[in-house]
C-alpha cells in the first residue's frame, strides 16, 4: 500500500516526459518541465516516509518517536524553490521569444527565423 | 680510331641514305604508275636547297635547326653500321634513344618558333604520334634487352650469331616494324607531315638552307631508325651485307607507305595503344617466361 | 647544425622586422641563411649528433640528411636570391619572408633528425609556414590553402597514428633504434606501420590517392613560392619515403613477390605507376602553365616512388638522383614562369606567345629545364631515368616500365606546351613592351641551369652523394667510374655523350655557317594559306593544343571531384546533425535520451 | 577560510545589486582575489565543515590537490573574461554569482549542495545564455539543463537513501556497489547534458553562437571546467563510471558528428560551437579510459581547449566575420588560438594531442587516437579556412558585382567604424596566446599539474581521508 505513492510519482513523471515530447507549444514544454520537477519532489518526500512515521519535531510528547526522515523534506524544500527558480526564469524567456517571434510555437519560429536569417 | 669509325657512319649515313632515299622515290613512283626522279635526285635537291639564300624568324629558327641537325649527328654516331661500331659497349640502347630526341626538340623549337601555326599542329601531332609509336617499340625492344641481358646495342647484335632475333622475337619484331613505320612518319602514320592537309605541318615555313639542313636530319634520322632495327632484328652483318639488309627493310617500308592511306592522329595513337602494345606484351611474356625460339 | 636551426628560427623573426624596413632585406636574409647553411652542412662530417634545445643527440647528421639538405638548400637559396626583386610584388612581403625563413627551418629539421615526434614537429612547422604563404597567391589560393592543409594533414596524421603505433611496441621514437626489431612483428602490422608511416610522404609527394592538392596548390600559390613548393617541399615526402625504405628492413619484412621485389615495393610502384600516368595526362590538357608543371610534379613523384621502391643498386640510386634532378627543374621551370609572370601577368598558357624574343634568358631557362624534366641528355635529367628504366628492364618489370615510358614521352608533349604556347610562336600586341626579367632574378636562374648541365656531364658529385646513402643504408652503391655509369645491363658515359653532342651540333653549324646566309623577316611575314590577316595575335596556336588527344580521355574521372563529393557527403551528414541542434528540445531528443538511458541501464 | 572563496563572490554579489553598474567592476577584484588568496592563503589539504557539523553529517568544502588547480584555473577564467568581456548591467551580478556558484561546486564535498550549486550555475548559465537576444536557445538550454538537473537531484537523493549519508566520500564508502552503477547512469546524464556531448548537447551550438563575448566564455571555458572537475571527482575519483566504453564510444561518435555538423557551417560563431562540443567530447572520452596518464593528457586537453575557445569566441564576439584586415594583433592570436586546437607543433594543442596519443596507445587503446586524428583532419580543414578568410578578408573580393552585394559591403564598412576590440579583450587574448604559445615550448608548466591533478584523481583514499579528518 504505501508503494502506491512511488507508482503515482513515477506517473505523473511519464505524464511530464510525455509532455515534454509530444507538446509543440513551448510554454507546455515548460509546464511539462514544472509537472517532471514536481514528480521527482514526490518521490523524495516519499523515500523519506516511514510507515506510520510522524512529524520530524523533537518535544517532550515525541522524546523517542517513529520520525519520518526529515533530510528528504529539507532537501525537497531547496528543490522546490530552484524549481519555481527555473518556472520564473523559463517564463521570462518565453515572454522573450514571444516579443520577438510573436508566436511560441517552435514550427512557427523557425520559419520567422528561416527568414531572418 | 673512333673518330674514323663516326666519320665513317657519318659518310655511310650521308651516301647511302640519300641514295636509299632516291631509289624509295623512284619506287613508290613505280608502284603508283609514275616514272620517278632519279636514284640521285636527293642528292640534287640537298646540294641546290643548301646553295640558296632562305628566310629566317629569328634567332630560334636558326638555332632550332642547327640543334636538330646537331642531335641527330650525335645520336647517329652511337648507333653501329654493320661491323663498323664506335663506342663499343657504350651505345646503350636508351641513350640513342633519348639522344634522338635533341634532335626532334630542336626541330619542333624550330618550326614552332617561326610562328606559323601549321607548323605548331604539326609538331603537335608529331609529338602525340610520338607518345604512340615509342611506348611498344621500347617495350618490346626492351624484352631483347631482358633476355641479352644488355642494352647494348653492339652486344646484341654479335650475341645473334646465325640466329637473327627477327626469328627469336618474331611478335617483337613485327612490333618494332609498325613503329618503325611511325618513326619515320610513313604512311598510314603520316599525320605529322600531311602536306594535303596543314601545308606540310613543321616544314611550311622552311625555305632553302634550312630545307636543305632539314633533308639531311631526316635522312640522318631514317638511316638511324632503320640501322637500329637492321643492328638489332637482322643481327647487322658485316658492312656491305649490313647495307643490303638495311635496303630490303627500306625497300618494304617504303612498299607499305606507298599503298596505305593515313591515319587520323588520334586514330593512330589509338592503333599504337591497342594492337602494337598488347603484341608487345604478348612477346615480353613470352621472354620472361623463357619462350624464345 | 643546431647552431643553424637556431639563426634559423631567429633569423624568420629577424627578416620579419628587416623587411618592415625595407622589403628587399628579407630575402637578403633567407639568402644568407641558406647559403650559410649550404656552406656548413656541405663540410659536414657524416655522422655528427648534436642536441637541440636541450633533447640530447636528437639530431643526426646521415648521408641521406646532406644529400636533401644540400637539395633544399641550393633551392632556397634560388629562390631567396630571385625574390630579391620579385617581392616587390608580394602582398604581405614582411610575413612572406618570415614564413619562407621557416619553412625552410621546418624542412631542415625534418632532415637533420631521426627521432619521429622531434621530425613531426619540424615537419608541421613547415606545413604550417608554407600554409599561410599559399594564399598570398592567386585568387582560388584561399581555396587551395584547404585542400592543402587537408591533404597534408591526413598524410601527417596517419604519420603519427604509425609513429605512436610503434612507440607501443618498442618504446621509442628513434628510427634507427626500431629499424632493427621490426622484421619479427605480424604481417598485419608492419603493413599498417610501414604504409601509415609512409602516407605522409604519399601526401607530401603528390602520389596518387593524394595527389589532388597539387594541382591547385601549386597553380595558385604565390609564383615563387610555387617553385619552394614543387622543388623542395615536395622533395619532404620523398626524403620520407627514402628514410623509411631504406632504415627499415622492407625486404626482410614482407615476402618476394616479383623479380627479386617484395609485395610491398609493389604496391608502392603500382601507386607510382598510376601517379605517373596520372600526372602525365593531366598535364598535358592544362591551359594553365603553373598547374601543367604541378601534374608534372605528381608525374615526378612518381618516377621517385618508383625508383626508391626498388630498393636496388640502380633503382634506388635512380630515384635518389631523380629527386635533385626534379628540385633543380622544378625550381628553374616555376623561376621562369614566375619571371614571365612578373612581366606580363598570367599564368594561361594561351594568353601569351612568343616572348622568346623580349626574354631569351628566361627561355633559355625553361628550355634546359624541360630538358631535364623530359630526361634528353646532356641534362642531369638524363641520368635518373636512364638509371631507372636499367633497373626496371633489368628486372622484367615490364608494366612498370610501359608507365615509366609512358610519362617519359609524355613529359614530351606536355613540356612543350608552354613552350610552344609562351616562348614561341607569335607575339601578342599587348606584350609588345614586356622587356627581360630583372639581371637579379636571372642570376639564380642561371645558375640552376648550370648545375643542370653540370651534373649531366659530370654526375660525380650527385652520384657520391647517392652511393653515401646506399652504403649507409646497407644496399651495394650504384657503380660508376668518373662519367661512365655502370649497370647490370651494361654502361655508358656521360662525358662522351656531351662529346658527340658537342661534335654533332658543331658539323651542324660549321655546315649552317658554311652555306648562305638567310635573310631575317619579321614573324609576321608568313605563309597563311593565302589568306590576309590583320591580326597576328589569332595567328598563335596554343588553345587546346593538344586537342586530337585530350578528346580521347575527356570523361576521365577526377578524383578531385570525388574528394569533393566525399566532403560533400560529409557536410550532409553535418546538416543532419545541424538539422537536430536547430529543432527545439522536443520528440526525438527526448526519444533519444531515453533510449540511451535504457542502454546505460543494461550496461552495456 | 574556504569559504571565503564562495563567501566573498557572493556578498559582492549582493553589495551591487542596488548599484546595477558596480558588479562589473567588482568581478575582476573578486577574482584577483580568489587567486590571491588561493595562492598565497592556502594550500591543498584543507578542509572546512560549514556550522561545524563533522563531516559525514554536515557540509564539508574540501580543497585537495585535485580542486586546487581547477580552482586557480577557473578563476584564472574569470578574471579573464572579467577583463575581456562587454558587461551590461546586471551582468556583473550575475557572474559574481556565478564566480560563487563555480567556487562552491568544485570546493565542496556533499552531493546536495552540489546539486544546489549546479542549478545555481544552470539558472545563471539560461540567463547569461539568452544574451544578445537569444532567448530561444536560453529556453531549449533550459529544457535540456531542467532535466539533467533533476536526473542530478535523483542520483543525490538516492545516494542518501541507500547509504545515509551525502557526504561525498563516505558515500561512496558505503554505498552498496551494486546499486552505484544505476546511482551513477543518474548523475552521468546530467553530465552529458551539460559537457554537452552530442546526443544531449544539442542545445550548445545555439546558445554559444550568439555572438555575445559572454555567453560561450562563461558556458563554454568556466561551466564547462568546472562540471569536467564534478565528473572526474565523482567518476573517477569517488564512483566508478558506469559502462565507461559505453560513454567512451558516446563521445566518440561525439565528436566525430561536431566535427562534421562544424564542418557544414557557414557561420563562424556555429562552426566554433561545434568545435567546443568536439573539444569537450574528446576529454569526456578519455576520461572514461580511467587511467592515470590518460587523465592527466585529459586535463592537459582540457586546458588548450579551452584557452584556445577563450580566444576564438572572444574575437568573434568583437570582430564577428569582418576579418582582421584593421586588427592584425587579434588575427595573429585568432590564429594562433586555431592552430593550438587543431594541434600543431609549437602550440600547447600539439603537446594535448602528444599525451593524449602517447597515454592511450600506451594502453593499447586504437579507437580513440583515430578518431581523434580524423576529428583533427576536419578541424584543420574548416579552421583554417576561416583563418584564411577571415585574414584576407575584403583583399581581393570583385568590386561590383550587383547592387545587393554592394550595399551589403557598405553596411560592412560602416560596422567596422564603429566596431572595435576594447583594449582589455586585446590585451586578454594576446596575453592567452601567448599562453598557448609559452606552454607550447615548455609543456612541462602544465603538463607536471595536470599529472598531480590526475594522480590524485583517481586514488580514492587520500580524499576520505581528507574528508573525514582522517578516519572515523
Amino acid at each position: 500500500m504505501s508503494n502506491i505513492i512511488y507508482y503515482v510519482s513515477f506517473i505523473i513523471l511519464g505524464i511530464g516526459i510525455y509532455g515534454i515530447v509530444s507538446q509543440k507549444n513551448l510554454f507546455k514544454q515548460l509546464i511539462s518541465l514544472s509537472i517532471i520537477d514536481t514528480a521527482v519532489n514526490i518521490f523524495i518526500v516519499a523515500l523519506g516516509y516511514v510507515e506510520w512515521g510522524e512529524a520530524p519535531i523533537y518535544s517532550a510528547i515525541t522524546p523517542v518517536a517513529n520520525f519520518v526522515d526529515p533530510l528528504p523534506q529539507a532537501l525537497v524544500l531547496t528543490a522546490i524553490v530552484i524549481g519555481v527558480g527555473t518556472l520564473a526564469l523559463g517564463s521570462i524567456l518565453l515572454v522573450h521569444i514571444n516579443e520577438k517571434y510573436g508566436s511560441l510555437d517552435p514550427d512557427e519560429i523557425r520559419d520567422i527565423r528561416e527568414v531572418v536569417e | 680510331m673512333t673518330a674514323l669509325k663516326v666519320a665513317g657512319i657519318f659518310l655511310t649515313a650521308f651516301f647511302f641514305g640519300l641514295t636509299f632515299e632516291g631509289i624509295g622515290r623512284k619506287i613508290t613512283a613505280r608502284v603508283q604508275r609514275r616514272y620517278g626522279p632519279p636514284w640521285y635526285q636527293n642528292f640534287i635537291d640537298l646540294f641546290k636547297t643548301l646553295s640558296k639564300h632562305g628566310y629566317t624568324h629569328g634567332w630560334i629558327f636558326d638555332f632550332g635547326v642547327i640543334m636538330a641537325l646537331g642531335g641527330i649527328i650525335a645520336s647517329l654516331g652511337f648507333v653501329p653500321v654493320g661491323g663498323i661500331v664506335a663506342f663499343p659497349g657504350m651505345d646503350n640502347f636508351f641513350v640513342i634513344v633519348y639522344l634522338f630526341t635533341i634532335g626532334s626538340l630542336g626541330m619542333a623549337m624550330g618550326m614552332v618558333g617561326t610562328g606559323n601555326p601549321w607548323a605548331s599542329i604539326g609538331v603537335a601531332r608529331a609529338l602525340t604520334l610520338m607518345l604512340g609509336y615509342e611506348v611498344p617499340y621500347m617495350i618490346s625492344i626492351g624484352s631483347m634487352l631482358y633476355f641479352y641481358r644488355t642494352s647494348s646495342i653492339s652486344a646484341i647484335m654479335s650475341a645473334q650469331g646465325g640466329d637473327w632475333n627477327l626469328v627469336k622475337f618474331p611478335i617483337g619484331a613485327l612490333v618494332a616494324l609498325i613503329s618503325l613505320q611511325g618513326m619515320l612518319g610513313k604512311e598510314p602514320f603520316e599525320a605529322p607531315m600531311a602536306p594535303a592537309e596543314i601545308a606540310s605541318g613543321p616544314m611550311v615555313e622552311l625555305s632553302a638552307k634550312y630545307m636543305g639542313l632539314l633533308m639531311l636530319m631526316n635522312t640522318f634520322m631514317e638511316f638511324a631508325e632503320i640501322s637500329l632495327f637492321v643492328d638489332l632484328f637482322l643481327g647487322g652483318g658485316t658492312y656491305f651485307v649490313f647495307l643490303l639488309k638495311y635496303l630490303v627493310v627500306w625497300i618494304l617500308v617504303v612498299l607499305i607507305s606507298s599503298v596505305l592511306p593515313r591515319f587520323r592522329i588520334e586514330q593512330a595513337v589509338y592503333f599504337y595503344w591497342t594492337v602494337p602494345i598488347i603484341l608487345a606484351f604478348v612477346q615480353v611474356f613470352m621472354t620472361v617466361n623463357g619462350f624464345v625460339f | 647544425m643546431q647552431s643553424l636551426l637556431l639563426y634559423l628560427a631567429v633569423g624568420a623573426l629577424v627578416g620579419y622586422f628587416l623587411s618592415m624596413i625595407n622589403r628587399r632585406l628579407g630575402p637578403i636574409v633567407l639568402l644568407a641563411l641558406s647559403l650559410y647553411g649550404l656552406f656548413t652542412l656541405w663540410n659536414m662530417p657524416i655522422g655528427s649528433v648534436e642536441g637541440l634545445f636541450g633533447f640530447e643527440d636528437i639530431l643526426q647528421f646521415t648521408a641521406l640528411s646532406k644529400y636533401f639538405s644540400i637539395i633544399t638548400l641550393i633551392v632556397f637559396s634560388c629562390y631567396a636570391f630571385f625574390n630579391i626583386v620579385w617581392i616587390s610584388k608580394a602582398k604581405r612581403p614582411h610575413a612572406f619572408s618570415a614564413l619562407s625563413i621557416l619553412t625552410l627551418f621546418g624542412t631542415l629539421g625534418v632532415f637533420l633528425t631521426p627521432h619521429l615526434i622531434a621530425l613531426y614537429i619540424f615537419w608541421e612547422i613547415a606545413v604550417v609556414a608554407s600554409l599561410f604563404i599559399v594564399p598570398m597567391g592567386k585568387e582560388e589560393s584561399k581555396k587551395a590553402t584547404i585542400w592543402y592543409i587537408v591533404i597534408s594533414s591526413i598524410g601527417s596524421y596517419m604519420f603519427l597514428y604509425g609513429t605512436f603505433l610503434l612507440y607501443s611496441k618498442f618504446g621509442t621514437f628513434n628510427l634507427f633504434e626500431i629499424s632493427g626489431d621490426i622484421a619479427s612483428e605480424s604481417t598485419g602490422f608492419k603493413w599498417l606501420v610501414s604504409l601509415l608511416l609512409l602516407s605522409a610522404g604519399i601526401a607530401k609527394s603528390g602520389i596518387f590517392p593524394l595527389h589532388v592538392w597539387l594541382r591547385n596548390v601549386h597553380g595558385n600559390a604565390p609564383d615563387t613560392f610555387s617553385a619552394v613548393l614543387s622543388g623542395q617541399l615536395v622533395k619532404m615526402g620523398s626524403y620520407i619515403i627514402a628514410l623509411l625504405l631504406g632504415t627499415f628492413p622492407i625486404a626482410t619484412m614482407f615476402s618476394q613477390f616479383y623479380a627479386g621485389v617484395n609485395i610491398f615495393s609493389y604496391v608502392l610502384i603500382w601507386l607510382g605507376n598510376i601517379s605517373i600516368l596520372i600526372g602525365t595526362f593531366m598535364a598535358i590538357k592544362q591551359n594553365d602553365m603553373k598547374m601543367l608543371m604541378a601534374y608534372s610534379t605528381v608525374a615526378n613523384g612518381g618516377y621517385i616512388l618508383i625508383g626508391l621502391a626498388l630498393l636496388d643498386q640502380v633503382g634506388f640510386a635512380g630515384g635518389l638522383f631523380h629527386v635533385i634532378n626534379h628540385a633543380l627543374a622544378a625550381t628553374m621551370i616555376f623561376l621562369s614562369f614566375a619571371a614571365v609572370v612578373y612581366r606580363t601577368g598570367t599564368t594561361k598558357i594561351d594568353e601569351m606567345g612568343g616572348l622568346i624574343f623580349k626574354m631569351p634568358v628566361t627561355f633559355v631557362t625553361y628550355l634546359v629545364g624541360i630538358i631535364s624534366i623530359a630526361g634528353i641528355p646532356p641534362t642531369s635529367g638524363f641520368v635518373s631515368k636512364w638509371m631507372i628504366f636499367q633497373s626496371l628492364i633489368s628486372k622484367g618489370m615490364f608494366v612498370t616500365a610501359m608507365f615509366a615510358f609512358v610519362g617519359s614521352i609524355g613529359s614530351f608533349l606536355y613540356v612543350f606546351r608552354p613552350l610552344a604556347g609562351v616562348f614561341l610562336g607569335q607575339l601578342k600586341r599587348k606584350d609588345k613592351d614586356v622587356k627581360e626579367a630583372p639581371m637579379i632574378m636571372l642570376i639564380p636562374m642561371i645558375i640552376l641551369v648550370a648545375l643542370t648541365i653540370l651534373w649531366g656531364v659530370f654526375p660525380q658529385q650527385v652520384l657520391v652523394w647517392v652511393t653515401d646513402v646506399q652504403r649507409q643504408f646497407g644496399m651495394e652503391p650504384f657503380k660508376f667510374d668518373g662519367t661512365v655509369l655502370y649497370s647490370s645491363l651494361g654502361h655508358w658515359d656521360s662525358w662522351t655523350v656531351f662529346v658527340m653532342f658537342m661534335v654533332g651540333f658543331i658539323i651542324a653549324a660549321v655546315i649552317y655557317i658554311l652555306m648562305p646566309k638567310g635573310k631575317k623577316i619579321p614573324l609576321d611575314d608568313q605563309y597563311t594559306s593565302g589568306e590576309f590577316l590583320h591580326n597576328f595575335d589569332l595567328y598563335h596556336y596554343a588553345t587546346k593544343y593538344y586537342a586530337f588527344l585530350e578528346r580521347e580521355y575527356e570523361g576521365h574521372p577526377s578524383f578531385e571531384d570525388w574528394y569533393t563529393s566525399i566532403v560533400n557527403v560529409l557536410k550532409a551528414i553535418g546538416k543532419g546533425v545541424d538539422y537536430f541542434v536547430r529543432r527545439t528540445a522536443s520528440a526525438y531528443t527526448f526519444w533519444m535520451a531515453l533510449v540511451l538511458a535504457l542502454l546505460l541501464w543494461v550496461r552495456w | 577560510m574556504i569559504a571565503l572563496l564562495i563567501a566573498v563572490p557572493l556578498a559582492f554579489a549582493f553589495a551591487s545589486i542596488p548599484h546595477e553598474r558596480l558588479g562589473r567592476y567588482f568581478l575582476p577584484f573578486v577574482a584577483l582575489f580568489n587567486l590571491v588568496c588561493l595562492f598565497f592563503f592556502m594550500e591543498p589539504g584543507q578542509i572546512l565543515e560549514v556550522g561545524r557539523w563533522p563531516a559525514a553529517y554536515g557540509i564539508a568544502l574540501v580543497l585537495d590537490n585535485v580542486s586546487y588547480p581547477f580552482l586557480i584555473f577557473v578563476n584564472f577564467l574569470i578574471l579573464m573574461m572579467a577583463l575581456s568581456a562587454t558587461l551590461e548591467n546586471r551582468y556583473g551580478t550575475l557572474l559574481l554569482v556565478l564566480t560563487a556558484a563555480v567556487n562552491g561546486i568544485i570546493l565542496t564535498g556533499d552531493f546536495f549542495n552540489s546539486f544546489v550549486f549546479l542549478e545555481i550555475i544552470s539558472v545563471i548559465a539560461y540567463i547569461v545564455a539568452a544574451h544578445k537576444d537569444n532567448a530561444l536557445g536560453a529556453f531549449k538550454y533550459l529544457i535540456f539543463g531542467g532535466i539533467g538537473g533533476t536526473m542530478y537531484l535523483l542520483g543525490a537523493v538516492s545516494v542518501y537513501v541507500k547509504s545515509g549519508t551525502l557526504n561525498m566520500g563516505y558515500a561512496a564508502f558505503i554505498t552498496d556497489p551494486l546499486i552505484v552503477p544505476t546511482i551513477c547512469i543518474f548523475f552521468l546524464i546530467t553530465f552529458l547534458v551539460e559537457l554537452k556531448v552530442l546526443p544531449l548537447g544539442l542545445w550548445a551550438p545555439d546558445v554559444y553562437s550568439n555572438g555575445s563575448s559572454v555567453t560561450p566564455i562563461a558556458l563554454g571555458s568556466i561551466v564547462t571546467v568546472s562540471l569536467v572537475y564534478l565528473f572526474s571527482r565523482i567518476f573517477l575519483n569517488i564512483f566508478d563510471l558506469p559502462s565507461p566504453q559505453l560513454v567512451g564510444i558516446l563521445a566518440m561518435i561525439s565528436i566525430i558528428l561536431a566535427e562534421l555538423g562544424a564542418l557544414k557551417q557557414k557561420s563562424l560563431g556555429r562552426a566554433l560551437s561545434f568545435a567546443t562540443i568536439s573539444g569537450v567530447s574528446t576529454v569526456v572520452a578519455a576520461l572514461s579510459m580511467r587511467e592515470s596518464e590518460i587523465a592527466s593528457a585529459a586535463y592537459f586537453y582540457l586546458f588548450n581547449d579551452v584557452v584556445s575557445k577563450f580566444i576564438l569566441f572572444t574575437l568573434f564576439a568583437y570582430l564577428g566575420e569582418r576579418g582582421f584586415k584593421s586588427n592584425k594583433t587579434a588575427g595573429i592570436a585568432f590564429t594562433f588560438a586555431s592552430l593550438s586546437v587543431v594541434g600543431f607543433p609549437m602550440f600547447a594543442g600539439f603537446w594535448a594531442k602528444y599525451y593524449l596519443l602517447k597515454a592511450l596507445f600506451q594502453v593499447n587503446s586504437y579507437a580513440l587516437p583515430a578518431i581523434i586524428l580524423i576529428a583533427a583532419v576536419i578541424e584543420a580543414g574548416y579552421l583554417i579556412k576561416w583563418n584564411v578568410e577571415l585574414w584576407y578578408k575584403g583583399e581581393d573580393t570583385p568590386k561590383v558585382q550587383d547592387g545587393e552585394q554592394d550595399s551589403e559591403m557598405e553596411n560592412e564598412d560602416d560596422e567596422v567604424e564603429e566596431d572595435f576590440i576594447p583594449f582589455g579583450a586585446q590585451v586578454v587574448t594576446l596575453l592567452l596566446a601567448l599562453t598557448l604559445v609559452v606552454v607550447g615550448f615548455m609543456p612541462g608548466l602544465i603538463h607536471d599539474q595536470t599529472m598531480n591533478i590526475a594522480n590524485n584523481v583517481l586514488d580514492f583514499r587520500p580524499y576520505l581521508d581528507l574528508i573525514l579528518k582522517g578516519g572515523m
